[in-house]
């Protein structure tokens, strides 16, 4: 399609305000982009246009600053059937069976309001996959809050999983999993980012690309408001005290709406009366149908006069920036208006034409018959402007990684490990988020095998033999530290996980939460950062499918831990040998795959311990960790695992006590002798965080040596299991250090709830709406 | 037996139903629309677990309006067989077929968990295949499940033997550390005086498979089931 | 016909455990608001309506309640005046 | 000091979306009250808290309101009188 320039028609609106250069810096838009979309449209841009382009070319909608790195991905492997661009990514499972998944950011709707900002959140990404013609069939979420100390920050915590939990678990898809991270980093900018798998059958697969000309343009589901008005340019801003005052900019979620528009999506999906479907997110209606247009180079026009408002006098820029949740954008088929509107009348919701596809290149928007905004071909989409930043090493944080953990003093009590030990299992982010998930219908649709507190979920798919497992990680503290490494640790991390249920890590999704790109400091990280989970990606054959970025987290005390979460799908080929991470026989022998290191940088036992983020994250080399997750897969597809639980926040001797007493209803003590690794510090060996390293019962440990040696990697018979009553035991040379597993397992279990129900009830009662 | 699983606007553990009767029971199940009046013949009904109309204004309150609940009225006043399970438990007893009513838990969170359930009568239709004092465990996933009812009501259901299921702890003793949600005397279950109605806030439909954890729901099924075929050979 | 604004006030019925309320007072204390003896926490709705005259619209609304909008088992209502819309 | 009883009202804020009201609204029509247009459902607590008057007890509500009975971002509150409990 060709760029022509547009016709003169556009007229400003009466009432609209002058476009001022204080305005166009209110709509984010740098002179320089001003520039470009005078130039672009050949004359000065109306208010509306203003608007459009303000969201659009937001960080959250154009990726301007991060599209350049995220080219540098891989995205592509023969199972993958969707990759990046679309609403979701989706992979190819078995029996003409598929996957659709993708993760979101909700960071700032959260920090103002918890409760709607996480609710909403989750709507967002149910849509993003159901869009694609999928059943969404789980979630997952990865969350970052500053330290529970604070009463705001608990304010903010049992806001968001409450918000979590009652949108998930109204709409009917079970929260299978996901982490939760405390670090005084986040005190101000928390993060809540949620992922959505949903299944179809490879035909089933829905796209969201406008086509054929004269085709209607329809509006479904929830009526358009005020609400979220500018969201998209509001997460490309940093948080400051102006934030409060965009409060009305609030959104409101309603999952009952969001059930039904589920259900009458798919059922019209699968009716063959529509090309396409997008949901109406992050800049709403302007960029739903800018982007469907631009994927299918197509010209539309819409009439905001036909737009369903909930309020009276809404004009064309409210209604085309509205962030209204619940709303769908539908391309029909010509002439099958009559049975998409019945569809969703079953459903008890509208369905309204709004526009058209149109033969002339242009994006058009009217109110009745005066043009309020027009711009040539699919231009606004492809026209905006990326950036590369020069980048710099924050100095701060490189002498922070060039500190040597192990000239850190212990503190008197560490004479006794065990103290320490019970100690790291009382830091809230290594403690049991039982008090989370309890919140979250885990089970729901009866396919949940393995739900929350495992390393990896698993779910089970109808219509095959074989099961996904779901997991999503980061450690911000890493990246923080060093980026490349801490990018290639989010994506092995992820694929230890999936790999311990017993599943083949396949794919991801990503999301980078991130400080202000246009720092070098930040752009540094960002690019090392992906440039680290692209090393990882390719090793592992983990293609990334999809994702999502959320910068400018930071506010005037500065900017979070550069934190990329990943979210990884596995496949089971079978359901013969789920594995779960917990112990489950006395008598089993516990093997290590991997190796003890003396690191100990940036482990969470200097964080909680010493209050000190320092050295350098443990290396990580995804060569060494895919041979792991292929000797694991190995040892698991013949059966000779019991269970596999990953080494990673407080190493390896929360990683064993762990395994003993993460199940409340099944415990187990273990006796471990690590003398072969007596000349390590001993802080290292049992709290460093090295990489690559499973710990692994069997009542088969020649097998599992076995599987291990046949693909490289180092293991070793450490122990075996014991009865819970025989407490923790662990030989290391001379030092013998033992204790009951009643004071470790209260700390592990007890820790987060005893914080929240002593100064709980302020979550409970102001933040959610939903007291009825 | 014909199993009519009810579909409300919001309803979301009707397909788990549906896969427990059909996969696991073996019977047939059918789907029946709220705003029909037909339940196509069946033999059992089942109000199904979710957030019908989102369980705004109050659990149940306006799915006891749909037109099919006068069919499903008027099937349990026949005497024919209801399973009132989670939110159907709760449109239940806003319809009147149960007495009581369920409240906002007592620690005002969801709670989703495996719980421990002592069966407190097995000479209900829906419990035979079980045995006295049997404790099962079967999923609780609710936020509005604290059961209420007036002293006497409480005396009668109880005297009845209409306390069907309690929450108890792993060694089948009632206590308050197994409550889920604060119910009154522990009821997780109970049924109406005619027997044909069973409200649960529990769901065995989430308990018929032990890759999910748990088998213990599905003697409830068989139970019916077999209390159908009896009444058909008479 | 003329529209009236109407207020239903619609509390958990004294005797019944109103954890809600509990919550909200335990939370006014860990506050420091320490004079607070005691909070119930109900619904408040506020209905539009068309009727000849204010009687009429509170009339109607007290049909409301006793359908639908109060549980009678657990709670009990109270109709405020009705003012024009 | 004396005890006052003090009744606040919390509304969803105008212009946010009201699921709960929409709700209500429908099945109030679905039940033939077709003369309702609009429902807001909001909280409805009634405080006890011992003054020195009237006024005073309303002020302290009022801080307890904006400190926490109200979500500052979503809602709106009003505040009744303070009769003596
Ligand atoms: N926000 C959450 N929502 C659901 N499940 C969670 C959440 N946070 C943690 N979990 C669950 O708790 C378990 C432990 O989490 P985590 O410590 O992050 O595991 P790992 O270190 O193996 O990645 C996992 O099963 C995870 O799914
Ligand atoms: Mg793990």
């Amino acid at each position: 399609m060709s760029d022509t320039q547009t016709s003169s028609a556009v007229q400003p609106r009466p009432g609209d305000p002058e476009i001022t250069p204080a305005l166009i810096k209110e709509h984010g838009i740098t002179p320089a982009e001003y520039e470009r979309v005078v130039e672009m449209l050949g004359r000065a841009p109306t208010f509306t246009e203003v608007g459009i382009v303000s969201a659009l070319w937001s960080e959250h909608c154009s990726y301007k600053h991060s599209r350049p790195l995220l080219r540098t991905l891989p995205t592509e492997a023969p199972w993958v059937l969707q990759g990046p661009g679309e609403n979701a990514g989706v992979i190819a499972v078995k029996d003409g069976i598929a996957v659709a998944f993708k993760v979101e950011s909700h960071n700032h709707p959260s920090a103002v309001e918890p409760y709607q900002g996480a609710a909403t959140g989750v709507g967002g990404i149910l849509r993003d996959v159901f869009t694609m013609g999928a059943r969404p069939i789980a979630l997952l979420n990865s969350l970052r809050f500053g330290p529970l100390t604070s009463p705001r920050v608990r304010y903010l915590f049992s806001g968001v999983v409450k918000g979590i939990g009652d949108y998930g678990n109204c709409v009917g898809v079970p929260t299978v999993g996901g982490e939760v991270v405390f670090d005084p980093s986040y005190e101000g900018n928390p993060l809540v980012n949620a992922m959505c798998v949903g299944v179809l059958r490879e035909e089933e697969l829905m796209l969201a690309v406008a086509q054929g000309v004269g085709n209607p343009i329809i509006a479904v589901g929830a009526r358009t408001g005020r609400d979220g008005i500018h969201g998209a340019s509001f997460a490309s801003e940093d948080l400051s005290a102006e934030s409060e005052s965009k409060r009305p900019r609030v959104q409101v979620g309603d999952p009952f709406t969001e059930k039904l528009l589920l259900e009458a999506s798919l059922e019209l999906i699968r009716s063959g009366h529509i090309v396409a479907i997008q949901d109406m997110g992050a800049a709403g209606l302007t960029s739903s149908s800018a982007e469907m247009a631009a994927r299918g180079d197509v010209g539309v026009t819409i009439d905001t006069l036909k737009v369903p408002v909930r309020e009276e006098g809404m004009t064309p820029y409210e209604i085309l920036l509205s962030e209204s949740q619940e709303r769908m954008l539908v391309v029909a088929h010509r002439g099958r208006e009559r049975e998409v509107e019945a569809i969703l009348a079953r459903w008890d919701l509208e369905a309204v034409v709004i526009g058209e596809v149109i033969a002339e290149p242009v994006y058009r928007v009217t109110e009745g018959d005066r043009v309020v905004a027009e711009f040539p071909g699919t231009r606004l989409v492809t026209d905006c402007p990326t950036y590369v930043i020069d980048s710099v090493e924050s100095p701060v944080l490189a002498a922070a990684r060039a500190r040597n953990p192990h000239d850190v003093p212990p503190l008197p009590e560490e004479i006794n490990p065990m103290w320490t030990l019970e100690r790291l299992l009382a830091s809230p982010t290594i403690a049991s988020k039982a008090w989370v998930w309890r919140q979250y219908d885990s089970m729901v649709r009866t396919s949940t095998l393995v739900g929350p507190g495992s390393d990896a979920a698993v779910m089970r798919l109808r219509g095959t033999d074989a099961g996904i497992a779901l997991s999503i990680d980061g450690n911000g503290r890493y990246v923080a530290l060093d980026p490349l490494v801490g990018g290639r640790i989010a994506v092995c991390e992820a694929a230890r996980n999936v790999a311990c249920a017993g599943a083949r890590p396949r794919a991801i999704t990503n999301n980078l939460n991130f400080g202000n790109p246009t720092r070098p400091e930040v752009y540094f990280q960002l690019k090392n950062a992906v440039a680290g989970m692209g090393d990882a990606c390719r090793v592992m054959e983990t293609p990334v499918t999809g994702g999502n970025v959320s910068l400018y987290n930071e506010n005037p005390q500065g900017a979070i831990h550069p934190t990329p979460t990943v979210g990884m799908v596995g496949v089971l080929d079978t359901l013969e040998h789920v594995t779960p991470s917990a112990f489950q026989r006395a008598g089993d022998t516990i093997v290590l795959l991997g190796d003890n290191t003396d690191e100990l940088g940036a482990s969470e036992y200097l964080l909680h311990l010493h209050g000190l983020a320092i050295g350098a994250p443990p290396a990580c080399d995804p060569v060494k960790e895919r041979a792991l997750v292929d000797a694991l897969l190995h040892a698991i597809s013949h059966g000779h695992v019991r269970s596999a639980h990953d080494c990673s926040d407080g190493g390896l001797a929360v990683a064993l006590t762990e395994c003993a007493m993460m199940r409340r209803d099944a415990q187990f003590g273990f006796e471990v002798d690590l003398t072969a690794w007596a000349d390590l510090p001993l802080r290292a060996l049992l709290f460093g965080e090295a990489q690559a390293r499973v710990v692994v019962s069997t009542d088969q440990p020649d097998a599992v040596l076995a599987s291990a040696a046949q693909f490289g990697v180092p293991a070793h018979i450490i122990g075996r299991v014991t009865a819970a009553d025989a407490g923790v035991e662990f030989l290391v040379g001379d030092v013998s250090a033992r204790l009951a597993l009643t004071s470790l397992a209260h700390a592990f279990h007890n820790t987060i709830p005893d914080i929240m129900n002593a100064g709980a009830a302020h979550g409970d009662t102001a933040s959610s709406s939903s007291i009825s | 037996m014909k199993v009519g699983i009810i579909r409300f606007p919001g309803s979301n553990c009707d397909e788990d139903a549906y896969h427990a009767v059909v996969d696991h029971l073996g019977a047939e199940a059918v789907f029946c629309w709220h705003k029909d009046h037909d339940l196509q013949g069946a033999d059992l009904v089942i109000l199904p677990g979710g957030f019908s109309y989102g369980d705004y204004l109050r659990p149940g309150a306006i799915a006891r309006f749909s037109p099919i609940m006068q069919e499903v009225v008027a099937h349990a006043k026949r005497g024919a067989p209801v399973l009132a399970i989670c939110n159907g438990f709760q449109i239940a007893c806003e319809a009147g077929l149960l007495p009581g009513a369920l409240l906002r838990n007592d620690h005002l969170k969801f709670v989703c968990d495996q719980v421990h359930l002592r069966v407190e009568s097995i000479g209900t239709r829906f419990t035979s295949r079980y045995h006295v004092d049997q404790v099962i465990t079967i999923p609780v996933a609710h936020g509005d499940g604290r059961y209420t009812a007036d002293g006497d009501v409480l005396e009668r259901l109880e005297g009845d033997g209409h306390v069907v299921f309690r929450y108890v702890d792993a060694a089948g003793h009632v206590t308050d550390a197994a409550n889920p949600n604060g119910s009154l005397r522990n009821i997780a279950g109970i049924c109406n005086s005619a027997g044909n109605v069973l409200g649960m806030m529990p769901h065995p439909e989430r308990a018929v498979d032990t890759q999910l954890g748990s088998a213990d729901g599905l003697p409830l099924l068989h139970s019916i089931a077999d209390s159908l075929m009896s009444e058909a050979l008479v | 016909m003329t529209r009236f604004r109407v207020a239903v006030e619609i509390v958990p019925r004294r005797g019944l455990l109103d954890p809600q309320g509990k919550a909200v007072s335990d939370a006014l204390h860990t506050l420091g608001f320490s004079t607070v003896s005691d909070v119930r926490v109900g619904r408040h709705l506020v209905l539009d309506t068309d009727a000849a005259d204010a009687d009429a619209a509170r009339a109607e609304v007290q049909r409301m309640c006793e359908q639908l909008l109060a549980n009678p088992v657990t709670e009990d209502f109270h109709i405020g005046s009705a003012e024009r819309a």
